[in-house]
């Protein structure tokens, strides 16, 4: 043992002394020089895969849609649909045919020219694909190329949320040499601003993407390289931005009074970026007698302290609200907040009334829910009602929400247009509407919606179908999220709430 | 009238290792014990004479080979069958140290078998008392522990636990050679008054030729697994024929200085013949 | 010699078998959740079913652990079915930043553990105080408090270290060791509270046995008698408790790898099962398999040429 | 990973005469009662006791639920009215957690250490008591289990307990089962081949009845030291998952608070303190109070002593004696020794001993065990235990006062002038060096020779010492050699300096008569050789009367007969002497009267 210890004494001994000098040395910082700007941010969740059948929203989104040009883009500040991959866009009379003209300048980042033909084969194999794009394409019946620049797309009947599906993962373009190969979901090539240098990327924990200065856009990206870097625990995350690591990161509320110095960082509110509300899922009381009573759904709402909930738990960063559309878009009604006043003692009364007092659900408990469990555990409470939370683990989520088993479950859903927020919350088969609850009024309006090509004709009708699902309590919406980034070192947000999640909100202050 | 027949008894260990051969330490050994006698059995360590009790105790399994108790063959009894020959098989040990549980009361290690065979707990306690005076111990050693007695104390508990089925056989392993000198020759003396009152047989391991001569009748000589000579106590413990007794014998030193020269000189001479 | 290592391999290909079809036989319950985590909201039975058919998840349990039997046997371990990237390299990579953690931490907590434990025992007194109170102190105070006072001061405060992320030493030596500084000295701190007792507690066997009396009636100086031979003499327990060590190591660098968020072994493993991707958590099981039953052979083996008793022919 | 230990130790006389043997001289007295007398273990047990009332009651100490909100006491600071340690982020009461987290450490510790003890102690049980087969089979299983490394495998089978900390925790407990089946099938196998457990079964018990009454005994105190750590991983376990975020954050625990306190760190950093520090309580009281029952259990363990201090003596040297004339070799005077009784009261085991030895005499020392001679023979040398205190008295060589003196200042007697023999060969080699190895530093040292020249030095030692293949044996280690090889070995050893004094302390006790016979002759002859002075412990007379020409008889501590051996034998003096003379089997008697010849019922009494 004296041996060996001796032995390996010396190296252990240099390591040590190796140590305390690299401490001494200076601390991490900056690499800025000839122009070279690098950014690098932190999200919570890694990508996943880098296939175009694959791709999710969200902060994932963050990485692929640099790498791959998206057929359209939503405006940053204004919200709108804009040109991108796609100059423009165009429906004919009844919805049932898009045409979109490409721009004639995009190349694959190996060299390829992007044409129609590479549209067609990614819409086309993201369509016959199992994965997470295949059934936004549920309606489409062929996707064709008349021309080079030219693709159009045939529905089986108007789609009014595939117009926005094409800002998100259903517009990509990949190039279909990189389709019969597993390398394309780890080694992607896209026509997007950057290309993934897997060479320096660790999967899982950074990703580093080049700028390619011959990007038809190139000018909309400021940094020559971007890194993205996945810090899980967000306390890590602000340590790293505090100790300059990294230049940008969202901070939950709570630590934001930690942050520092008002000279140094940049803070960033993103208003309404996804609504967190109690979904009730059997609201045609079908296993859930109770849930199926108008009462007992308005009974809960009135049970939440909304205010509370945002102040106490969401440190102030959140807009409490008893309706699930997003506040910066149109159908958004600012009267319809004042449905359901913070009143247990009314709810109470509805529940007695409904006859269902002392009834207990049982209600996934998530990783999403459980800041959030004790507060609705208490509002149940309040009303006569209770709450047994039954954890899942992450990867049983999703199908816990889908299974049947549960009366309710807590969400917190992303925006993305009010179409989608419609069928996705009440139209069947949405997410948040699993058991496919409908009634005559909801048929109607979702019917006379989905007819509609003119977005603006259909407006009216959208107001009316919120105020009539507000009024049945279907969900329980309970506040609106807000993020807040954090910048430093010049780099600034440019976002003015677009729920995208792409580098161009990044860019240099000045 | 022969009490216990081992016949050709081989005895083989397994060693450590895979494929490593078992090691036999009994080569074919044959001796008797009659009714009421006391075979010694000598022995340095190694040759084997331990295992020999051990094998007629069931403790060691015999690879060859038989023992016969009253006619009846136990050396290949299941561990059920075994358990009928405790009030006729009983032991004592070398070392009174660990031969006595610890943590049970003189009382409960000599009422132990007893309870075992059937006899019920008032009966128990009378003849645990009968057999605390058998062995010279006071009646209230019952309610003490082990540690609280010294190493003859211990002997004479693990002898009275020995005679408590009052068995037919005892064997006695090093019995003595633990204890100090004063106490080895009263041990000693208990053993032969006991057997003297009780008829019993002892089959009576020591490396002490001196030890056995005290107590033999007839005594077995033996080295490396093989006996080397066997007969009447007086004569191998005196005038032993097999050399390897002879030196065992001469190799004792005894008390005695002027004695102990002339052995000396007589071991030297046998050898320097031997030697040659 | 060989063949005794050929028969511990043996024994230890037959065990990662026998885990790896338990483990898969465990999870393979779980995969229609897998695919509608994978389908996130655009999951419906119509979906899932689509994608469990498409990646074969439909078939029998056992036909896909022999798949990935044979596919493993060969090298390939699949890909995870998240981000599908290769399991093999994936693992191996992690793997590596994780014991470059733990082997210097190993290091240092056994030169620390030896001269501390050794010096308690060979001086008694205030120096065995001492000792003992550092083991208390480790005991009591939680890795995840030391690790967080370790970042607040020396990486926010002081900027001298980074605060997180890891740097390979392929890539640049001073930045991994400046990366490995503050985990390290966690997982030093935790080892040696428990490893320095143990060392004492041998070294003072040790001490009391007959040889060192002899020795010492012999005139060996006590550099000799504690170094040369109670410290050979205790250090066949302390390799094992070494070894004992490590595994822990290797099993708590998780939290250290979550506060630090080093892309190691440990957060791999939590992310997959998290998630539920089941060819990456096989992969993690395998290795980790492996890696342990490697360490506990070259132990047996050091053991071997510590104590000639324990030595294999 | 063999981690066996010669049980050799030192002779069974200082066994029985130091405090060694704690087992023995313990009152006796039941163990809860013991653990009751221990303060650490008191305090310990009652910290945890009154934890776990707190726990128990917590519904009647607070107002609230565990889970229970006010959404305007978010990250409430300690002492806000009705939150006497504030609340949480949620606005839950943290003292109100804080007493429920208990109860989930309670719960997981008793399920993690109840599954470990009931798998771990069962199986053991199993597997140490019936044959080799049965413990491959077992040990097969448990090296199974060990192989996972743990926290690991409880995150990688998440999907299958759902992160429910009880599942978990039953989990844990087989994964630490190993632990316990070490534990008991270690102690079975001991207790197996401890001769009351073959005294049981030829007593006609039942395996069953063998493994209840004598194996779970021994087993029982080393299992509920086992189960108080392993009740302190399995709460620290549990709280690392919760901290990490397995499992419901509706179960109030340490870890999930610990999680919270960490998001809060700088706005409440208090919210992290309070678990951190009742965690830290509840985990430093169980392994305090796991070393307190392991004292209280197994006998303190010694602690350290500074090596190479010197034996401990409470004597002032006094000044250079006025005795004219030439000193003696070797002059003890009124010496005496003590050590501690285990009340801590000390103990003389020598009171007041005088022994001279001139140069070249051979001087036996006999006595019975407990009588103190070779603690006599230890502070001679200097190698008393570190318990053991010098009270009283001189020893002189040469007239140079030994006792006080440290290691380093009897250096330069040991291994040249004066020798030692030990008694148990085997134990008195390092089995780590070969046999060579360990001559050759006795040779340097002695002789100051170098490298080659100590080898051949040796060798010729080792064929001196009738060792027939030097070469062979200087090669082999210490457990390849036979017993009374290992003996003349250390009696090479022991020569190679020519020393003045050899002491060798009963060096044939160990050994069959042929070898003791050979060794004796070997002393004899080497003594003639080398005219060195030798002092002999023994018990046995046959001995003395063959080599010694002085003996001193020892009875408690005392020298109650000193004489020329032939004297001594002729006519002793002290009534001892003459007893112990007269319990000697002599060589004349033999069993003379036949055996009693049964008839067929036998004879009872």
């Amino acid at each position: 043992m004296s041996q060996i210890a001796r032995y390996r004494g010396f190296p252990v001994v240099l390591l040590a002394a190796a140590l305390v000098l690299a401490a001494c040395a200076s601390g991490g910082g900056e690499a800025t020089a000839d122009g070279e700007r690098e950014l690098v941010f932190s999200v919570q969740t890694a990508p996943n895969s880098f296939d175009p059948a694959q791709l999710a929203d969200g902060s994932q989104a963050y990485a692929w849609n640099s790498i791959f040009d998206t057929l359209l883009f939503r405006d940053l500040m204004t919200g709108e649909i804009q040109p991108n991959a796609a100059e423009s866009w165009e429906y004919n009379e009844d919805g049932t045919r898009l045409t979109l003209r490409l721009r004639d300048d995009m190349t694959f980042s190996d060299g390829d020219p992007v044409t129609a033909d590479a549209v067609v084969a990614t819409m086309e194999r993201s369509r016959d694909t199992p994965g997470t794009v295949q059934n936004k394409f549920q309606y489409v019946t062929a996707v064709s190329a008349p021309d080079d620049y030219t693709v159009v797309i045939e529905f089986e009947r108007f789609d009014p949320q595939f117009i926005s599906e094409l800002y998100q993962n259903a517009g990509v373009i990949a190039d279909p040499d990189t389709f019969g190969d597993d390398r394309g979901a780890t080694e992607p090539i896209g026509s997007g601003a950057y290309t993934l240098d897997t060479a320096a990327t660790v999967p899982g924990d950074t990703y580093v993407l080049r700028k390619r200065e011959d990007h038809w856009n190139a000018d909309a990206h400021p940094f020559t390289t971007v890194t993205i870097r996945v810090l899980q625990d967000p306390t890590a995350a602000l340590n790293a931005l505090q100790a300059g690591e990294i230049d940008a990161a969202s901070v939950p509320p709570q630590l934001l009074p930690q942050v520092g110095d008002e000279s140094t960082y940049t803070h960033t509110e993103f208003p309404a970026q996804s609504v967190m509300y109690l979904d009730i899922l059997d609201r045609g009381g079908e296993d859930f007698p109770a849930l199926g009573d108008q009462r007992v759904r308005q009974a809960i709402n009135y049970a939440i302290d909304r205010e509370g909930i945002v102040t106490g738990l969401l440190g102030g960063v959140g807009i409490p609200t008893n309706q699930v559309f997003n506040p910066q878009g149109e159908v958004y009604d600012e009267a319809l907040n004042d449905t359901y006043p913070y009143d247990p003692e009314r709810g109470r009364r509805l529940v007695e009334e409904a006859g269902h007092t002392g009834e207990v659900f049982q209600v996934p408990s998530t990783y999403l829910s459980t800041t959030f469990e004790a507060a609705l555990s208490d509002a149940f409470e309040s009303i006569g009602l209770g709450i047994e939370w039954v954890p899942v683990p992450p990867q049983q989520a999703q199908s816990a929400h889908r299974s049947g088993d549960y009366g309710m479950s807590f969400q917190v859903t992303p925006y993305t247009s009010d179409v989608a927020d419609v069928i996705n919350h009440f139209g069947q088969g949405g997410y948040a509407n699993p058991m496919n609850h409908t009634d005559p009024t909801l048929d109607e309006l979702i019917g006379e919606i989905s007819a509609t090509v003119d977005q603006e004709a259909a407006l009216p009708i959208f107001r009316r179908l919120n105020e009539y699902v507000v009024e049945q309590a279907f969900e329980v919406p309970i506040a609106f999220n807000m993020t807040t980034w954090v910048t430093r070192d010049g780099v600034v947000m440019a976002d003015n709430g677009s729920s995208r999640q792409t580098v161009r909100q990044f860019t240099i202050a000045g | 009238m022969t009490l216990l027949e081992v016949e050709k008894l081989r005895v083989a260990f397994r060693t450590r290792g895979l494929r490593a051969k078992p090691v036999e330490v009994l080569h074919g050994v044959s001796l008797e014990v009659a009714a009421g006698e006391t075979l010694g059995l000598v022995g340095e360590s190694g040759s084997g004479k331990t295992t020999i009790g051990r094998a007629v105790l069931g403790l060691v399994k015999p690879s060859g080979g038989s023992i016969r108790f009253d006619q009846r063959e136990i050396s290949g009894l299941s561990r059920r069958e075994r358990r009928t020959l405790a009030p006729d098989i009983q032991v004592v040990f070398q070392d009174p140290y660990s031969s006595l549980n610890p943590a049970m009361t003189i009382g409960e290690i000599l009422s132990e078998p007893l309870v075992v065979q059937g006899t019920v707990a008032k009966g128990a306690r009378a003849r645990v008392r009968a057999l605390l005076d058998q062995v010279g111990l006071p009646s209230d050693a019952s309610e003490r522990l082990p540690r609280e007695f010294s190493g003859g104390q211990r002997q004479r508990v693990a002898i009275a636990r020995a005679l408590a089925l009052e068995p037919k056989l005892i064997v006695c392993d090093e019995p003595v050679s633990a204890l100090d000198l004063s106490t080895q020759a009263r041990v000693l003396d208990l053993f032969i008054d006991i057997q003297r009152r009780t008829g019993v047989s002892y089959l009576f391991v020591s490396h002490d030729l001196t030890v056995v001569r005290h107590i033999s009748h007839r005594v077995a000589v033996l080295y490396q697994g093989d006996l080397v000579e066997t007969g009447p106590a007086p004569d191998v413990t005196s005038t032993p024929s097999h050399p390897y007794t002879q030196r065992l014998l001469l190799a004792a030193p005894v008390a005695d200085p002027a004695l102990q020269r002339r052995r000396r000189e007589r071991r030297a001479r046998l050898r320097t013949s031997t030697a040659v | 010699m060989l063949l005794y290592i050929l028969r511990r391999l043996g024994a230890g290909a037959v065990l990662t078998v026998l885990v790896t079809l338990i483990t898969f036989l465990l999870l393979s319950t779980s995969l229609d959740d897998v695919a509608a985590t994978i389908l996130g909201q655009s999951a419906t039975p119509e979906t899932i079913a689509a994608l469990m058919a498409d990646r074969g998840w439909d078939r029998p349990v056992a036909v896909q652990y022999a798949e990935w039997l044979v596919g493993a046997v060969q090298g390939d371990f699949g890909q995870s079915v998240y981000n599908a990237l290769p399991v093999g390299p994936t693992v191996l990579q992690r793997l590596g930043v994780t014991l470059s953690l733990i082997v210097p931490a190993l290091l240092i907590t056994v030169l620390i553990s030896v001269l501390l434990g050794v010096w308690a025992a060979s001086r008694g007194g205030v120096a065995d105080r001492l000792a003992q109170v550092i083991s208390l102190i480790g005991n009591i105070l939680p890795a995840l408090l030391l690790a967080i006072g370790l970042v607040v001061v020396l990486a926010v405060q002081l900027s001298w270290l980074p605060a997180t992320g890891y740097t390979a030493p392929a890539d640049d030596v001073l930045a991994w060791m400046r990366s490995i500084t503050m985990p390290v000295i966690v997982l030093v701190i935790g080892g040696v509270a428990s490893m320095a007792a143990q060392v004492r507690g041998r070294m003072i066997d040790e001490l009391r046995r007959d040889y060192v009396r002899t020795r010492r009636t012999r005139g060996a100086s006590t550099s000799s008698i504690v170094f040369k031979h109670a410290l050979r003499n205790a250090g066949s327990p302390a390799l094992t408790v070494m070894s004992l060590e490590f595994i822990q190591m290797f099993g708590g660098a998780l939290i250290i790898e979550q506060v630090f968020a080093l892309p190691g072994y440990g957060s791999y493993a939590f992310n997959a099962s998290m998630q539920g991707d089941v060819p990456v958590i096989m992969g993690v099981t395998v290795w980790a398999v492996l890696l342990v039953t490697a360490v506990n052979l070259a132990t047996d083996i050091a053991n071997g040429l510590l104590n000639p008793k324990a030595r294999v022919h | 990973m063999s981690t066996d230990r010669d049980h050799g130790s030192t002779t069974a006389e200082a066994a029985s005469t130091g405090a060694v043997a704690a087992g023995h001289a313990v009152p006796r007295m039941p163990m809860w009662q013991r653990v009751l007398r221990d303060p650490q273990a008191v305090i310990t047990l009652g910290t945890l006791i009154v934890i776990m009332l707190l726990g128990a009651l917590a519904p009647f100490i607070t107002p609230y639920g565990p889970n229970q909100t006010d959404l305007h006491a978010v990250n409430a600071p300690a002492g806000t009215p009705g939150y006497p340690l504030g609340a949480d982020e949620s606005g839950r009461d943290i003292l109100t957690r804080l007493l429920h987290s208990i109860n989930t450490a309670t719960v997981s510790a008793l399920i993690g250490a109840a599954t470990a003890l009931v798998v771990g102690a069962t199986a053991g049980l199993v597997g140490g008591y019936f044959g080799t087969r049965t413990r491959a089979v077992t040990e097969w299983m448990f090296n199974l289990v060990m192989t996972f490394p743990g926290v690991l495998l409880l995150i990688v089978l998440m999907p299958v307990t759902g992160g429910d900390y009880r599942w978990t925790m039953l989990i844990f407990g087989v994964l630490l089962s190993p632990g316990i089946y070490r534990i008991v099938r270690n102690l079975v196998v001991g207790v197996k081949n401890e001769l009351y457990v073959d005294a049981a079964r030829v007593s006609g018990l039942t395996d069953l009845r063998i493994l209840g009454r004598h194996v779970f005994f021994v087993v029982r105190g080393p299992i509920i030291i086992a189960t108080a750590f392993m009740a302190g991983s399995a709460i620290s376990v549990q709280s690392g998952l919760a901290f990490l975020g397995v499992g419901s954050r509706e179960i109030p625990s340490f870890g999930a608070m610990i999680s919270s306190g960490f998001r809060n760190l700088y706005i409440a950093p208090t919210q992290f303190l309070w678990p951190s520090l009742l965690l830290g309580l509840i985990t430093t009281s169980l392994v305090l109070l796991g070393n307190a029952l392991r004292d209280v259990v197994e006998g303190s363990k010694p602690a350290p002593a500074k090596v190479g201090a010197g034996q401990r003596a409470e004597v002032v040297a006094d000044a250079e004696d006025a005795a004219a004339g030439t000193p003696a070799l070797l002059d003890i005077h009124d010496l005496a020794i003590s050590y501690p009784d285990p009340a801590g009261k000390q103990r003389e085991v020598v009171r007041g001993l005088s022994l001279r030895i001139e140069r070249g005499q051979t001087v036996g020392l006999v006595g019975e065990s407990g009588s103190g001679k070779t603690q006599t023979a230890f502070a001679t040398l200097g190698v008393l235990p570190d318990e053991a205190v010098i009270t009283r008295g001189s020893i002189r060589f040469e007239g140079r006062e030994l006792i006080g003196l440290t290691d380093a200042q009897l250096r330069p007697l040991r291994g040249k002038a004066i020798a030692y023999v030990p008694q148990e060969p085997m134990s008195n080699l390092d089995p780590s060096y070969q046999v060579g190895t360990q001559l050759v530093e006795d040779v340097r040292w002695a002789l100051g020779l170098d490298g080659p020249e100590a080898k051949r030095r040796v060798l010729a030692l080792l064929e001196r010492c009738g060792i027939t293949d030097p070469e062979r044996t200087f090669r082999a280690y210490p457990h390849e050699i036979s017993g009374g090889m290992a003996q003349r070995v250390l009696v090479a050893g022991a020569v190679a300096s020519r020393p003045k004094l050899l002491i060798a302390d009963e060096p044939t006790t160990a050994l069959d008569v042929t070898v003791q016979a050979e060794i004796l002759d070997l002393l004899r002859d080497l003594q003639a050789e080398l005219g060195m002075a030798i002092l002999l412990v023994t018990h046995n007379f046959g001995v003395v009367a063959d080599i010694c020409d002085h003996v001193a008889v020892m009875q408690a501590g005392r020298i109650v007969e000193v004489g020329e051996v032939a004297r001594l034998f002729a006519e002793p003096r002290h009534e001892y002497t003459r007893m112990l003379l007269g319990s000697i089997l002599d060589e004349k008697t033999v069993r003379a009267d036949p055996p009693l010849v049964a008839s067929e019922e036998g004879i009872r009494p």
